[in-house]
This record gives structure tokens, sequence and C-alpha cells, in this order.
């Protein structure tokens, strides 16, 4: 099944889907740095984002079986609109932690520690 | 925090950014020459100028206490290298109090017509960088253009275009070329226009009001306290000039000449009637007024060169004789300021009897009204500063002699 | 209101302290005691017949004759001219300051004089030249440091025995 | 042996894509990590182009990679003191994270792989196919009018439910839409209060001298 | 041209030829504009500042100049400065350059002359323009220097903030014409000068100057030209760059005043429909040939050309004869005059076509 001759497929889209969805999860996991733990939550919901097009996309099925249609790039719709205002509101924390602590490295806002 | 300052309206930080310090250095395009601005900034906010100079130190006062007088008129050329002239009356009318020589009428008229033809120049530089700082380019062409004519006639007079030595101690080195009158008054004739010119693009612009207009605002008081002249201080509404209230050695140049003050009085300009009139926006002593101070001040140097050529053309021919240059200077100490395009440029000559001065000194202007930026600039926007350095047209040399 | 009734003003108010003048010169000239000038000039600045809101010019002269050849005519000292104007009366004035060439005769320690930077705040510069370049001490002033020759320089350029470095930074002076 | 051109650019993109994002992960630098972030999501655009959904490319490169992304960049900008710019995260961790990720990620390919549906090739001749216009269909589906689903309706097999779900259905996205609306609004009053700018009032007049 | 290659090379390889050499054409297309833009700027500036230009260069009317700058500058020693991200300081210039050039895909120069018809081409053109911003901000952030950094955060908010009025605007011929295609918008505006978008309602006449401010100050040109604004700044974002990448900015900077122009002229001006219909009047439309189709197009081009041209040299007119915003007031004029003049135009343009469906 090599792909260069194939037309493409659901399944391939959904690989790149997981990976950017695994991305993200080990970026937000590994980074210490506020905007690094954001850049994270971008790359989960572009991984999200992949999936939804790939389902409802006309291209990537023969006719037969069904598929969620145009809902798919609604919600992809949706979900780009409010990962703008997410990472706004992400954004004002982050800088108000780097104020309060003069540092953005997330490892150091440990004030409720036991 | 909080930033209270004395007046009423405070400047709320609430949000913790440090400062930035920045470096307006020796070599960046809007500071007029080799001056290093240390600006502390909060974002786009400043907070603090300080000046730094002394890049430009050549160190005529020591040399002025080695050669005799008449050899130190080229250092004074270069002390404001854009108003040359100015600079060897101011000299030269200083050593002639201590010598109390009286000059005939043409060399006196001559001197003023040289003088005004100076001021021109010089406020023609003033007007072009202030357009380059708020950045249109086209101003500084046309001043540039103007200026150019001047300094073709200048090189006729005396054989150079920057540093002429052409004004000295007795007299002027020679007397004028035939055929000069005509060729600078032929250059007044075409010379008004342009001035419209200027105010059209820069005066009455509304871009270049509104970032102008209540920028670096100098109040009258804080003005005197720092020992501003000239135009910075006209443009703060005090009526103060030394061609009307200097010493009368000074004022005996310009015993004849009919002039005004160019200092807004009670609200109103002197001649203002042929100009853009005051935009509602610009404040007394704002950069936009010591702007337009210059300008008024160029049409009335061109009214008063006129005055001067026709009565040189009915003076008697002799125009002075220069001293000799090892003339024995009188014992004793002579200070005199003479009104130069930049402000009130002093020179102080002490002298124990030999040829050479005891000690020469050269007050700046421009020294002076330097010092006040750091008064103007607290508060404003990065952008504001090459605006307000701008309107207070210094020149390195002077300030750095 | 010319120099004499200003003179006359003074010594009568502050007597002692006026410690000389000379009317014939071209620009006649007061001689004040060092430790009374702020007062002279706070009272120069404020009374309302005088009125000298304008400071020109601080200058600073050192009188050392070091040409063997010359003759002596004065004792070596240095000399602090302050130049007034009033623009509201009109009218000039000088102010002269004079201080042996050393603080109490130790070589390199500089004549003390106070500062009139409360008084004119162009003082400011002005006297911070003067320290630079002629080595005059002013008591008082918020930051007395060079002005016009580099922070390291050493020596003061205008005094009349003043030598050039040898060398400067790896630039060689003489 | 001719090759799909659509698959080719899709290998390519993604290709790009994934090395983008792994070394979104890896680089310690923070400002690095945006630009390759901005990369990534360069990609991400592309493959909706190739999907079919130009409407949504273009929406994702407006507003994502062009707003979103410059807006981090800023918050790069404001916080990357030179400290900060590059923080090591400690090798443990690292391991850590590596061996989570890699548990989910073999989860999730081996959903990919199982369901018979997805595995197979996508519709053969697409790239001589007429590329369908996504943006109006998009546009009348917020509003509420689902013009791509008009063939359903008409299908005789529906079920009574089915059929009065569709009429339930019928509005689409509009109720969704109002309140994506009336959410950026707060979105963005909260995010402009929480990181309130200073304010800058007029520069006071130059201060009397100090008589 | 695929199936020309096809016959006598292998099928992919004439796939990807074809593909490059469009690519080609295209950049050369946006590389022509800037050198054409760099001569036609310093003739303007010469002409308003009462002095020739360059002519010695290349005959009488020194039309080789970019050459010669472009030669210049590829002789310049490009240097980096030792505090710089040494990967993002050589990425940042390309960024910018491939935002402004892929900007050509869908701008049509006529009817149907274009690289790639998109169905939302305006919507395409405005998310990408976005995208120059990064690499402006990269650039302002690499380079290290306090002044590049300023440069960097004026430009970035002055064009983020002005995509909102610039979309707004964009919004209302796409409305009036029901369609974002720039194809379909152009051919709607066909026949006499009052078919212009800009002559339909006396709103979108306001657009259209509205548009033209956003644009000037979107594309960082004349009054609006911040970040690099040489008297406070030195010379912004651009203060480190040197040769050749100082080169790259400055032709993304003209390709996409081009552009913006181009976009300019079709949404509001009509495109490649001239004043006077004489395409019609020659016979030269689609139905009567191909040759006559052809014909037309290319009369249409002349016209599209004329009219972005047009566009440029307002842009440089302006800058050569205004001073220069300050950053508050370049904000204040977009946010608190563009943005709600904007939505009024669009409010009145909508109650305007609901009136008068046809068109008055």
């Amino acid at each position: 099944m090599f792909l260069l001759t194939e037309p493409v497929g659901l399944m391939h889209y959904l690989v790149v889907g997981a990976f950017l969805f695994v991305c993200g999860i080990v970026c937000m996991a590994a980074k210490r740095n506020a905007i690094g733990v954001l850049m994270g939550i971008e790359l989960v919901l572009n991984g999200a984002n992949l999936n939804f097009v790939a389902f409802g996309s006309w291209v990537l099925r023969d006719e037969g079986t069904a598929g969620i249609g145009l809902d798919g790039q609604l919600l992809a719709l949706f979900v780009i609109v409010l990962a703008a205002a997410e990472a706004a509101v992400a954004l004002a924390i982050a800088l108000n932690y780097y104020h309060t602590h003069s540092t953005v490295d997330v490892d150091q806002g440990d004030e409720l520690k036991g | 925090m909080a930033l209270q300052r004395s007046g009423p309206e405070t400047v709320e930080f609430d949000v913790h950014t440090d400062e930035l310090l920045v470096n307006m250095g020796p070599q960046h395009p809007s500071t007029h020459g080799v001056l290093r601005v240390v600006v502390r900034a909060d974002g786009e906010v400043v907070s603090e100028v300080t000046p730094q100079i002394g890049y430009l130190h050549r160190c005529a006062e020591k040399i002025g206490e080695n050669v005799t007088p008449r050899q130190w008129i080229p250092y004074t050329d270069r002390m404001d290298y854009l108003a040359g002239m100015n600079m060897n009356l101011g000299w030269a009318l200083t050593v002639e109090k201590l010598l109390r020589m009286e000059l005939p009428e043409r060399a006196r008229h001559l001197r003023v017509l040289i003088a005004e033809l100076g001021r021109i120049a010089s406020h023609l530089v003033a007007a072009g960088t202030y357009g380059l700082d708020l950045g249109s380019f086209t101003p500084f062409m046309y001043c540039f253009r103007e200026r150019e004519r001047i300094l073709d006639l200048f090189e006729l007079v005396c054989g150079a275009r920057l540093t002429y030595s052409y004004i000295t101690i007795g007299g002027v080195t020679a007397d004028l070329p035939p055929g000069w009158l005509e060729e600078c008054e032929a250059f007044l004739d075409q010379f008004n226009p342009v001035i419209d010119e200027l105010h059209a693009m820069l005066t009455s612009n509304a871009i270049f009001i509104r970032r102008t207009a209540k920028i670096g605002v100098l109040a009258p008081e804080v003005a005197i306290d720092y020992g501003c002249t000239g135009p910075v201080l006209r443009g703060s509404g005090v009526s103060w000039d030394l061609r009307r209230d200097g010493e009368p050695c000074y004022t005996k140049m310009y015993e004849g000449y009919r002039f005004e003050v160019i200092a807004q009085v009670d609200g109103r300009y002197p001649q203002d009637q042929k100009y853009p009139p005051v935009p509602a926006a610009a404040v007394l002593g704002d950069s936009w007024h010591r702007f337009y101070v210059r300008m008024l001040e160029v049409v009335q140097s061109v009214g008063l060169v006129r005055q001067a050529i026709e009565r040189y053309r009915r003076s008697p021919p002799d125009c002075g004789e220069p001293i000799r240059i090892t003339q024995k200077l009188p014992k004793g100490e002579a200070y005199l300021e003479t009104e130069a395009p930049k402000g009130q440029m002093g020179f102080m000559v002490i002298s124990d009897g030999a040829a050479i001065p005891w000690r020469a000194r050269a007050r700046s202007s421009s020294f002076c009204n330097l010092s006040v930026i750091s008064e103007l600039c607290r508060g404003c926007l990065i952008a504001d500063v090459p605006s307000v350095l701008g309107s207070l047209d210094i020149v390195l040399g002077e300030i750095d002699r | 209101m010319d120099v004499s009734a200003i003179l006359q003003r003074l010594t009568e108010r502050f007597g002692p302290r006026i410690t000389g003048s000379n009317l014939e010169a071209i620009d006649p000239w007061i001689e004040v005691a060092p430790e009374g000038l702020p007062e002279v000039c706070r009272h120069l600045r404020d009374e309302p017949e005088l009125r000298f809101n304008l400071l020109n010019c601080i200058t600073g002269v050192d009188y050392l004759q070091v040409d063997p050849k010359r003759k002596l005519e004065f004792e070596p000292h240095v000399e602090v001219i302050y130049h007034l104007w009033s623009l509201v009366h009109k009218h000039r004035l000088v102010l002269k300051v004079r201080l042996p060439r050393w603080k109490d005769g130790i070589e390199g320690r500089l004549p003390e004089v106070p500062s009139v930077t409360g008084i004119w705040s162009t003082a400011n510069w002005h006297e911070r030249e003067v320290y630079d370049l002629s080595g005059i001490w002013f008591a008082g002033h918020p930051d007395l440091r060079r002005i016009l020759c580099p922070e390291d320089w050493v020596g003061h350029p205008l005094r009349k025995d003043y030598q050039m470095p040898v060398e400067y930074h790896g630039i060689r002076g003489r | 042996m001719d090759i799909n051109w659509h698959s080719f650019f899709f290998l390519l993109v993604a290709l790009l894509t994934c090395a983008f994002a792994l070394a979104v992960v890896i680089s310690s630098n923070i400002v690095r990590m945006a630009f390759y972030l901005v990369l990534s999501l360069g990609g991400v655009a592309g493959l909706f182009f190739l999907a079919g959904a130009d409407f949504l490319g273009g929406l994702q490169l407006l507003v994502y990679v062009g707003g979103t992304l410059v807006l981090l960049a800023f918050g790069v900008m404001l916080t990357a003191r030179a400290p900060l710019v590059s923080m090591k995260t400690a090798p443990g961790q690292w391991v850590l994270a590596a061996v989570v990720g890699g548990c989910l990620l073999a989860v999730l390919l081996q959903v990919a792989w199982s369901v018979g549906q997805w595995a197979g090739p996508g519709r053969p001749g697409v790239l001589e196919e007429e590329a369908k216009p996504t943006a109006a269909p998009l546009g009348l589906g917020l509003v509420g009018v689902r013009v791509d689903q008009l063939d359903v309706d008409r299908r005789a097999d529906l079920t009574e439910k089915e059929k009065k779900a569709r009429e339930a259905g019928m509005s689409g996205y509009l109720v969704a839409f109002e309140v994506i609306s009336v959410h950026l609004v707060v979105v963005l009053i909260g995010a402009a209060y929480l990181a309130r700018a200073k304010r800058r009032v007029d520069a006071p007049l130059a201060r009397p001298p100090q008589t | 041209m695929a199936e020309l290659l096809k016959s006598f090379v292998p099928v992919w390889l004439a796939y990807s030829t074809a593909a490059a050499v469009n690519a080609a054409l295209l950049v050369v297309l946006a590389l022509m504009v800037a050198a054409v833009c760099n001569w036609l700027e310093r003739k303007v500036a010469g002409r308003i500042q009462d002095r020739l230009g360059p002519t010695r260069v290349g005959g009488r009317f020194g039309w080789l100049q970019s050459v010669a700058d472009g030669l210049k500058l590829l002789a310049k020693e490009d240097l980096i400065p030792q505090g710089a991200d040494r990967l993002l300081f050589r990425a940042a210039p390309y960024v910018s350059f491939c935002a402004a050039c892929s900007l050509y895909l869908a701008l049509p120069l006529a009817d149907g002359w274009v690289a790639l018809q998109l169905n939302s081409a305006v919507f395409f053109i405005l998310a990408v323009a976005g995208l120059e911003v990064l690499g402006v901000i990269l650039a302002g952030y690499a380079s290290g220097s306090k002044w590049s950094l300023f440069g960097a955060m004026r430009e970035a908010a002055q064009v983020v903030s002005n995509e909102i009025p610039l979309a707004l605007c964009a919004l209302i011929p796409v409305m009036i014409a029901g369609s974002m295609d720039l194809v379909e918008i152009g051919n709607r505006q066909e026949g006499w000068l009052t078919n212009w978008l800009v002559f339909h309602d006396p709103f979108t006449f306001l657009t259209f100057f509205v548009y033209l401010t956003c644009a000037v100050a979107s594309v960082n040109r004349a009054p609006f030209d911040l970040a690099e604004a040489e008297s406070e700044l030195v010379a912004g974002f651009m203060t480190e760059y040197s040769g050749f990448r100082w080169g790259v900015f400055f032709m993304a900077e003209y390709a996409s005043m081009f552009v913006i122009s181009g976009l300019a002229a079709i949404l509001f001006l009509g495109g490649w429909n001239g004043p006077v219909p004489i395409a019609q009047w020659l016979g030269l439309t689609r139905d009567v040939g191909p040759l006559a189709a052809w014909l037309g197009n290319f009369l249409g081009m002349c016209n599209m050309l004329l009219k972005c041209s047009l566009g440029v040299l307002v842009m440089m007119w302006l800058r050569w004869t205004l001073p220069r915003l300050r950053i508050d007031q370049v904000m204040t004029v977009c946010l608190r005059y563009c943005i709600p003049l904007a939505a009024v135009a669009l409010l009145g343009a909508m109650w305007w076509t609901y009136m008068w469906p046809g068109g008055w």
C-alpha cells in the first residue's frame, strides 16, 4: 500500500492528527516555560481540528460510507475561534504570573504547596 | 505602583514592565551632530532623558590663549558651523569693544547684511532638518536648495561656503565684489514664495501640528531659569531680542533699521496677518511655536537685508580696514553677547597688554538650550524626543567648542 | 540702574562680604567674598528693583604667569566671573569671586566656591564646565562631574600650568 | 506507475507539519519554538486545503496563525528576559513524558488502523473533479440553513424519529454562533482587564522652578 | 504546459517542471513589480523634490537603477550581529518575502487570467497579508538590538490592529457582488464607469477611502511607516540588516504594496474594466472567438496594471509629502476612526442593497 500511487485515505489524516495531538501533550508535560505550555495547547487543538476536517471531508472517502459532512468544518471553525479567545486569556494569566513572580518558569509557581 | 509626579495628572503604571535604557547614541540620524541622549524608557513612555556632550570638544578656548585675536577668527567659524558669519561677528565686536574701536558706516551696514543672510541660512537648515526629524523628506530638499543659493552668494564674497572667516576685527577682509548686490536682490525676490511653500507643507500641515503642538512645552520662567535664549525663549512668549535690547555697541549696528521682535505677546505675533494662524492645539512654548518663530524671523531677516542693501549703497565707500595681526591689546576685559540665529552667543576676551589675549571665552546658546531637554521630555513618547530636540535647533560644534 | 548704584545698595546691605569693585573698566564689576556669594545672588535675583533673572555665563580664569620673560603684575590666584542680566530692567552686572589657586595652598586641592544652581538652573551645566576645564570645586552642586572631557581625564586643561598627558588610552599626547 | 499528485503533496505537507511539531517539542529556546509552531500550523492550514476545506484553510491562516500566534509572539517578547529564554527541563521529566506520549500514540494509531471503514483509500479521481466551494455552505450552515444536507432530507428511507430529529436540528448552528460571539466579547474584556497595560495621561506642563 | 512535456518526459517530471515554471513565473512577477516600484519611487521622489531622480544608469531615464541597486545589495556584506539569534535572523526576511509573494497567487490581472482561481480569494489575500507581520516580528526579535525590538512591537501592533478595518472594508464589495471570488467581482463591474462599485452607493464611496487609509497603514507606508522610522528608531526592525537580506525586506514591502492597491482596484475601481467599455464596442468579448477574448483580456490587463500603479503612485506621493505620525496617533486613527467608519459603511451598504437590490 505504497502511499504515493494510492489516493489519500481517512486513516492517513488520522495518523497526522494523532501525532500532532501527542506532540501537544508531550510539549505541555515537558515544558517549564508557561508560554511553552500554551504552545502545547495550540498543538493539541490543531490535532483535534485535523480529525474534524478529515471526517467531514468529501475528498477522503468514496461515496458509500457515511461522513459528518460539513459539520466537521463547522466544528473546526468553532474550535479555531475559541482557541483564539482561550489563548488571549491564557496569555493574560501568564503575563500576570510573570509580573507577580518575575519569572515564567512554571515549576516555581508552588505557593500552595503544603 | 503609581508613579506620582508634581502635576495633578498621575501616570498609572499597573503592569510593572522593566525599564529600558536606550542610547540615542552619538551616531543617530536625528541628534543634529555628535550628541548621545541616554533615554530611560518604560515601553514607549520616556521617564528620563539625559544628554551626554563632549564628543566634539576641540579645546578652542585653550588655543585662544596662544593665538592673537585675528588668528582665532577661524576657530569661531567652527563653533556654530551653520552660521559661521554670525560667530565671526560676535568675536570681532567683542575685541572691538575692548579696543574701543569705531567702525565706518558702510562696514556697519555690510555686517548687518551678511549677518542677516547667515541667519536665513541657519533657520533654513533648522526648518529642513526639523521636517526630517518628523519624517517628511521633501521640505528638507526645498530648504537646502535655497540655502545653496545663499552659500553661492557667500562664496562670491569670501571664497568659502561654510568656514568663512570673513568678518574680522576692524571691518571685513574685503569689500563686496561688483554686481553682488544685484544677485543678492535677485535671490531675495524669488525667496518669499518658497517660504509660503514651506508654510503650506509644514506649519499648517495637520500631521505636523499633531506631532509638534503641546509637545515639549517650556514655561517662560523655566526658559529664563535655564538660560535659554533666541527662538527657544521667544517661542515661550518672552519678547527679548539682543538686536533691540542688547548692549549699545551691538545695537548701534541695527540703529535706524525697522524690525520687531518675533514673540507672541498677549496672543498675537507681530506680523502674523500674512501667515498661517496659530492652530488651536498649539500651547505657547511648545515645539510648534519655536518652529513658527523661526519661520517668521526668516521673513523679517529678508526685510532687514533689503534695508541693509539700500543703506550700503548710500554709505561712503570706506568699509574699514582690519587691524594688524600682531597688534597689542590694551589691558582689560570685555564681554559681549550678540543675537546669533540659535540664541545669544557671548564672547569674552581678557588681555594683560600682550598681543595674545590672556583668556578667550565663548558662551554658547545651544549649550543652555540643550540643558532644558531633560525637563521637557519627561513623560513623553520615544517619537517625541527627536521632535523636541529638533525644535531646540542645537549645533554640537557650538556646545562642545 | 547703573553699577555704582547697585554697588552702593550691596555694600549697604552686605557690608564686609562685598570686597571690592572696579567701575572704570569696560564692563564694571563687583567683587564678592566666596562664602557670601549665594545670599548676594539670591538678593540680586529676588530684589524687585534689580531682578537679575538671567545668568549668562560663568567663567573660570587662572592668573599664573608661567612665561619667565614677562614680569609679574599680580600674585597668582583664580577668578570666577558671573555675568548677570535682567530681562525686566534691561541692565547688566558682572560679579567676580577671587580664590587662591589651590585650597589653603596644598597643590592638587581645588579651590571651593558655593554653587548657585539653586538660584539659576543654568548654572548646573556652566559650573560643571568650569570645574571640568578650570578646576574649581562648586560646593553644593547636585552632580559635579566632567561635562566636556572624558570622565577619567586627569588635570584641568585651562589651568596655565597644565601639561598635556603623555598618552591617554594608547593615544600619544605629547 | 503514475504518481497521485494529491497524495504526494499530502505526504510533503504532513511530513513538514509533523517535523516542525516535533521541533516545537524538542527545542528549548522559546523563540525558536514559536517560529516552528508558526510553520507547523501553516502546514496544518495546507492540510485543510488538501482536504477540500479551502475556507477553513484561509480562516486558519488568518485567525490562528495571523492572530493567535502573533499574540503568542507578543507574549514571548514581553516575558523573554535573558535567563528565561531557554530553560532546560530535567531529563527525568523528558523520559516520563516520552513514555506517556508513546503509549498514547500507540493506542491512537491502533484505533486508526483497526476500524475497517476508515482504512479504505480515498476518492480516486479527486484531482480532475471540480473543487466544491465550501465558503457559501459554511456561511449558510452557521446561519442555520443546511444547504449541503438538502439531498439527505429527500431520502425516502428516513425513519420517523430521524425526520423529527432533522426538523429539530434545522436551526443548524445559529444558536452556537450567537453564543460564541457573546463569549468572545466576554473573553476580550476579561483578557484586557487581566493584562491591563499602563495608561498615559497627557504629559504635565514643565514644572515651575523651585523659587 | 504539462501535456506538452508529457510527450517526451516521464509523466511525474512533466507535472513537476510545469509546477516549478509556474511558481517561478509568479515570483518573477513579484520581483519585476519590486524592481519597477523601486525605480518609480526614486523618480517620483525626485519630481516631488524638484530634482531629476536617477538619470545616468542605463539610458536617459535611469531605468536600470533597480538592477544597479540589486547588484549593490548583493555585493554588500550582510553581517549577522553578535547578539542575534542566527537561525531566526536569517529566516525572517524570507518568511516575509514568501508571504508577500504568495499574495500574487490569488490576484487576477484580467478576466480569468489568474494563477489560482480561488473561491475565497479575498479571504486568502487578507489572511496571507497578515502573515507578513510574523516575518517582521521575528526580524525585530532576532536582531537582538533595542531599536529593532521597538520597531517590531510597533509594526506588529499597527498591522494586526489594521487588519480589522481592512477586512470590514473588503467585506462590503464582497457583500454587494455576492462572492469572494475576485474574478467574479471584477466581471460584475463591467460596462460604464457607473458600474464600478465605488460609485455603487455613497457608503461604498466612503469605504474606498477608509480602505485606502487602512491599506497604507497595513502595508507600513507613508504617514504610518512607524516600523522603520529612520528619524526615531534608526531603521526600526531593519536596523541590523544589510546587503541582500535588507533588499528582500524591501522587495516584500513593494510586492505587498502592489497587491494591496491591486485589491483596491478590483474591489472598488472595476479591476480590468475601463471607464468606457471599449472591449464590447470593438467586439473583443469572449463569445466572438478565442483570439478576440485574448485581446479583450489583454486590454483588461493593461487597465488593471494602470490602476495598480496608480494606487502605488498615490502611496509614494503620500510618502514624500506628509510627515510621520506617532504610534499612539496611528492606533487612534485605526481604532477610533477607521473601525467605526467601516462598521457604519457596512450597515449603510447592507441597508442600501436591501432597499434597492438591483442597484439604484
